[in-house]
């Protein structure tokens, strides 16, 4: 894995309109399909829980909109490689989902419903664990997430174990001091982690100039002493395959720092306005290299899907999220009676 | 006399010192172009330029720190928490540091610095977003501790922590910041750090509180005085410095004593308001001393029923102050 | 039994421990080689491995993180934090998240993690190693927290929090870890988190404490039975879970209740024992709650004569008692 | 100023035994007597309170024994400046004294008298401030002081002044995320702060290889786009020139990162015992290139000063501190009526 920066074809040549999906290596067009199907299953959800912010329904929610090449890609790169340990920020609803909800899982947990996977109700939309699918983020609290993945890496190390530990934030999480503290400990002790960063530039309206004085965030793993990447993080290939060549790395030599060059196409959070802070027109730009878009192009392009299949996978999202929603919408809020349950583990 | 919110006194309350003293200066997360995420300082970087209005990466430690060092050069920062939740990685700045400096320099340094919070729940906010921390620095001496229930009171004593000459914590309560309105003189004022204000006359039970319960309290009492219970309600207003003159006055005069607040019940401001008058007024006592406060839970879970179930709410303040009445 | 001073006996618990379970570890800065400062992990890293005996980079956010990372994937970490001063950069992992992790995951997660740290003054520590923090840890849901005065209890309880399934602080006075001498049993013990234990049995005061100031408590005893007055000395052991029902038996019995602790007065542990008084036993006391604690001086100044001044002392609370028992 | 590091010849060469000063660049003979009198008066001060705590009169100190060319290097620096504050860390004995304590009120320090110029008794010695002499540290908190100084740096700059803030840590303080914070804010406002880094390769028992997973701790200014440079610590005129350049450039663009190679002579502190941990040897060869010594070779050898003379100034510094010992054991404690003093600003 070589210790500078990469950039892939696709971020050279994005500007914008017309990108396009590389085929992959070491993918099969089942492989894609299903990615697909899981990617788009991912945007209804996501687009209905901002409609459904707006109904008063769900309280909060921040989207994956525009991160999901970057989410999914390193989530199917963790599936193939079987033995990885996730710790997702919140801005991950993508890769959450596609990692193994229902999508009715997924609304209980937008409404505050009982049964909500991640806290049973008591956090913010899909904040807490899913241990089933290999997932702890337990708190919102920008970049706490990194020294417990670092954690988690070792206690496997100490198991006996060859996990990989993938642990994501955004470009705003760099700057606290923790996100040094934990690369500074797995540089030292050659920890199996891979440090995400789904760069979009923003930090709610803060922008990454007054968040860094660097081009690259990446350039920063020389100063641990490990290797740095940067990736087109709207491209579903590089992002899969970024991933894959890191967890090899992680396994056998240490830390990776892997930086993932998205778009936010949407508000910070529902409670946000982002025309207050953001130039007019850059959102529309970014759309047009939204990667669902791209990959359904990418799909028929190849011939691996018409343009007919496209449509009734997306149709089988949208019916899919409208039959969760009214499952959510149905579903009983937790007990009171369990507001003093599991301060304490028995 | 205009009608205004508890976030616009805020907002004013800056603007004016910022106007008036150009060593004041406000840095925090989102607080530029944005306004902050609840437009405390919505405005204030047209007004007065990105170099008093500064978006500060996102690093709490090094905004306490780098405010805290402004101030030694005798700056006058208003450091803001996004969230008070968020604190928690400045903390050894404003434990540590800040509340010591002038203490552990023998008055060599001075801190004229003023940390703004939003704090407190009943907003959906569920465990990371809704928090209670004033207990934290209620236990820090050195610090000062404001939590303004009012636009009025909140407008006023902003302008007095700002200038004053310590670290000042000022938690202003999300939830009453569009909630809560009130008239706020057209006039410039001030309000005095460390002077409680009763907000209801009463002579049988005395209830004391501070931020968003305190409106509750005032709830409570009305639906009390309509069953001929007389309450009277202290708003603490400052928390440091513990107005225990009024306190213990007004537990002499009714005999007994309620504590309502938000934060877990352990250990809180609470407990410390009991012992007061367990120690200082222990003759005057007519009943136990009665706390109603939010439960020894994480704050707050995110479900309306289980948040609902953690906040004290005028029913459940009714209720308690029914039973001391009764004893 | 043999004769063992504090820091034997916590060594003794770490060690065992770690021989008993693979999964317990110690990380933490300069506890390898160097043994700790106060030597509480001497002769481990050699009986271990620097596997399990991590010397840590000097950066305590990462070191209680990455403890907890690793307690969440079933390890059993003790973080020791160098002096309780220098917790407070790692307090975002130990009070907003190690705390709520069960909590906020309903479950799902558990965090069998023991944080030692050497706490108090008394020592010419100064104001960065003299600190008391444990209410921050009180006051916190989700934690425990334990402070024992003598070598046995130590033991015992430290086997114990590191086989409890929950963050449990414990918290060791630095001037019991070779001052404080007693009896330690040859063979396994444990003792039970949240049981207050009766050091002096008595029938007209009852005094609380903790830790090192527990001693001072039953010096002051003494001086007291000399003068006919019977005092009872309550020792807390585990602040959380806070033991009410020995304290409120023993207040109960006594009907006179003196609090006392070197940590800062407001807002303290001793506010809400006597709150739990004033609100639980209220009936039943004969006199004021009285608080001998720590002044309100950020802990706690080096020159001898500010550190006596600010420290309580059997004769300090022996005035106390002496005034409450003439009540 | 080179963006990456340069070593001095010093450095270099510097296998040990028979180091030797070169003469400096712009500084005249008599400043460099006016040094070797103020660090031979250091080095007395400091090896005298080593014993006093021996004799149960200092009940703690950390020794700047084997730091004192890269204090006084640094120092003298700032003075030649003329506006500069300094964010000095608990080892900075040497640039305390240095920068204008009496010996007499460096003694009271140490014994917690009242008159304590720094906290008047409160804290350890030579903690808290030294306004005077331009000098803030207020508490031993490890890395504690960088944002802080960074902070002051901004103060100065909003209040039109042109001043260079030197902040001095260890190489423990490193790993530290306050530290980070610090650089990464500095840099992206371009702050006239330099980053001071006594890198002795100890935290207290931990050797720099649990420290970080680099050789320099210089190369980490690039992640941030400001220049690191490396210097021998123990050469006095490295060390000044090195930060005279530094503090020209900080004053018209921005951070540097200084790190200056040292050797701890002594135990951590007082209450410590470096024989448990360091290798044997190890103390002694580095010894071998005492500044102390190296200095006074320097000045005899270029002729500047005379054994006869480099002798004298020795028994005038013993002999001040001797006046000093006896003045501060003399002296009273601060009145315990004071406790309450101060815990609030008027
Ligand atoms: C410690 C902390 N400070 C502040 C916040 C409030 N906050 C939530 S998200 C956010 C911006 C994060 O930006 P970034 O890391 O770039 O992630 P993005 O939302 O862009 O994906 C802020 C300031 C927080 N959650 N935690
Ligand atoms: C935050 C914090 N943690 C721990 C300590 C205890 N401590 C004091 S000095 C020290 C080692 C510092 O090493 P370094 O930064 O290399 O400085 P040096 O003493 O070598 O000059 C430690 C761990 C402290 N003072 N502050
Ligand atoms: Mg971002
Ligand atoms: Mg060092």
């Amino acid at each position: 894995m070589p210790r500078k920066r990469t950039t892939t074809t696709q971020a050279a040549d994005a500007n914008g309109a017309r990108a396009k999906s590389r085929l992959p290596k070491g993918l099969k067009n089942a492989d894609l399909v299903d990615y697909y199907t899981r990617l788009i299953q991912v945007r209804s959800i996501d687009e209905r829980i901002w409609a459904l912010n707006r109904q008063g329904k769900v309280p909060i929610a921040a989207s994956a909109q525009g991160h999901e090449a970057a989410q999914l890609g390193s989530l199917l790169a963790a599936e193939k490689d079987g033995d990885c340990f996730l710790f997702p920020y919140y801005r991950d609803l993508a890769l959450k989902v596609a990692a193994g909800l229902t999508p009715a899982q997924t609304m209980m947990s937008f409404m505050g419903k009982a049964g909500d996977p991640y806290s049973n109700g008591r956090q913010f939309p899909l904040q807490g664990a899913d241990l089933p699918n290999k997932i702890i983020q337990i708190s919102n609290v920008v970049a706490a997430g990194l020294t417990q993945a670092v954690g988690y890496a070792l206690g496997c190390r100490m198991a006996g174990e060859k996990t990989v530990v993938l642990v994501y934030f955004g470009d705003g999480a760099t700057s606290q001091g923790e996100t040094h503290e934990a690369m500074n400990f797995a540089s030292i002790h050659k920890l199996p982690v891979i440090f995400i960063c789904e760069n979009n530039r923003y930090a709610i309206s803060t922008p990454k100039t007054s968040q860094m004085a660097i081009e690259e965030f990446s350039d920063r793993a020389s100063s641990y002493g490990f290797p740095g990447i940067t990736v087109d993080g709207m491209d579903l290939v590089s992002c899969y395959e970024a991933t894959r060549e890191a967890i090899t790395h992680a396994r056998s030599q240490g830390p990776v720092l892997l930086e993932m060059l998205v778009e936010r196409f949407m508000s910070h959070t529902t409670d946000d306005d982002d025309r207050r802070y953001r130039p007019e027109g850059e959102v529309e730009r970014a759309r047009e290299r939204d990667p669902v878009v791209t990959l359904a192009r990418t799909l028929i392009d190849e011939k691996i899907l018409t343009q007919k299949q496209v449509d009734a996978i997306a149709a089988a999202a949208l019916k899919a999220t409208d039959e969760a929603t009214d499952i959510a919408d149905a579903s009983s809020p937790p007990d009171e009676s369990g507001l003093h349950d599991m301060v304490y583990s028995p | 006399m205009a009608v205004k919110s508890v976030i616009e006194a805020v907002r004013e309350a800056i603007r004016e010192e910022m106007a008036r003293d150009p060593k004041v200066f406000v840095m925090g997360e989102d607080v530029g172009i944005r306004g902050g995420v609840f437009l405390a300082t919505q405005g204030l970087a047209e007004e007065f330029g990105n170099d008093r209005i500064i978006d500060a990466p996102l690093a709490e430690a090094s905004i306490m720190g780098i405010a805290l060092g402004a101030a030694f050069r005798g700056m006058r920062p208003i450091p803001e928490v996004q969230f008070s939740d968020f604190v928690w990685p400045s903390i050894n700045q404003l434990i540590g540091e800040a509340a010591r400096s002038c203490y552990g320099t023998h008055g060599a340094l001075q801190v004229p610095m003023v940390i703004r919070m939003p704090y407190g729940g009943g907003i959906r906010g569920g465990l990371f977003h809704s928090q209670n921390v004033e207990t934290h620095f209620f236990h820090t001496p050195g610090l000062k501790v404001v939590a303004p229930s009012t636009p009025y009171d909140a407008k006023g004593l902003l302008k007095s922590a700002i200038r004053d000459n310590n670290p000042v914590v000022f938690l202003e309560h999300k939830k009453t910041y569009r909630l809560v309105r009130g008239e706020v003189p057209d006039d410039e004022y001030t309000l005095p750090l460390g002077k409680a204000d009763i907000k209801r006359t009463g002579s049988t039970i005395t209830v004391v509180s501070y931020g968003l319960t305190l409106h509750y309290c005032l709830e409570a009492a009305e639906e009390l005085a309509s069953e001929g219970v007389d309450v009277e309600v202290v708003d603490l207003r400052t928390l440091t410095p513990l107005d225990t003159e009024t306190i213990l006055e007004s537990v002499k005069k009714t005999g007994k004593l309620a504590v309502v607040h938000e934060d877990n019940i352990t250990g809180g401001v609470g407990a410390e308001i009991a012992a007061l008058a367990a120690g200082q007024a222990f003759e005057y006592l007519d009943g136990p001393v009665v706390r109603i406060c939010g439960p020894d839970v994480p704050t707050m879970p995110f479900a309306q029923t289980l948040e609902d179930a953690y906040m004290p709410s005028p029913d459940k303040i009714a209720d308690g102050l029914r039973k001391l009445a009764a004893y």
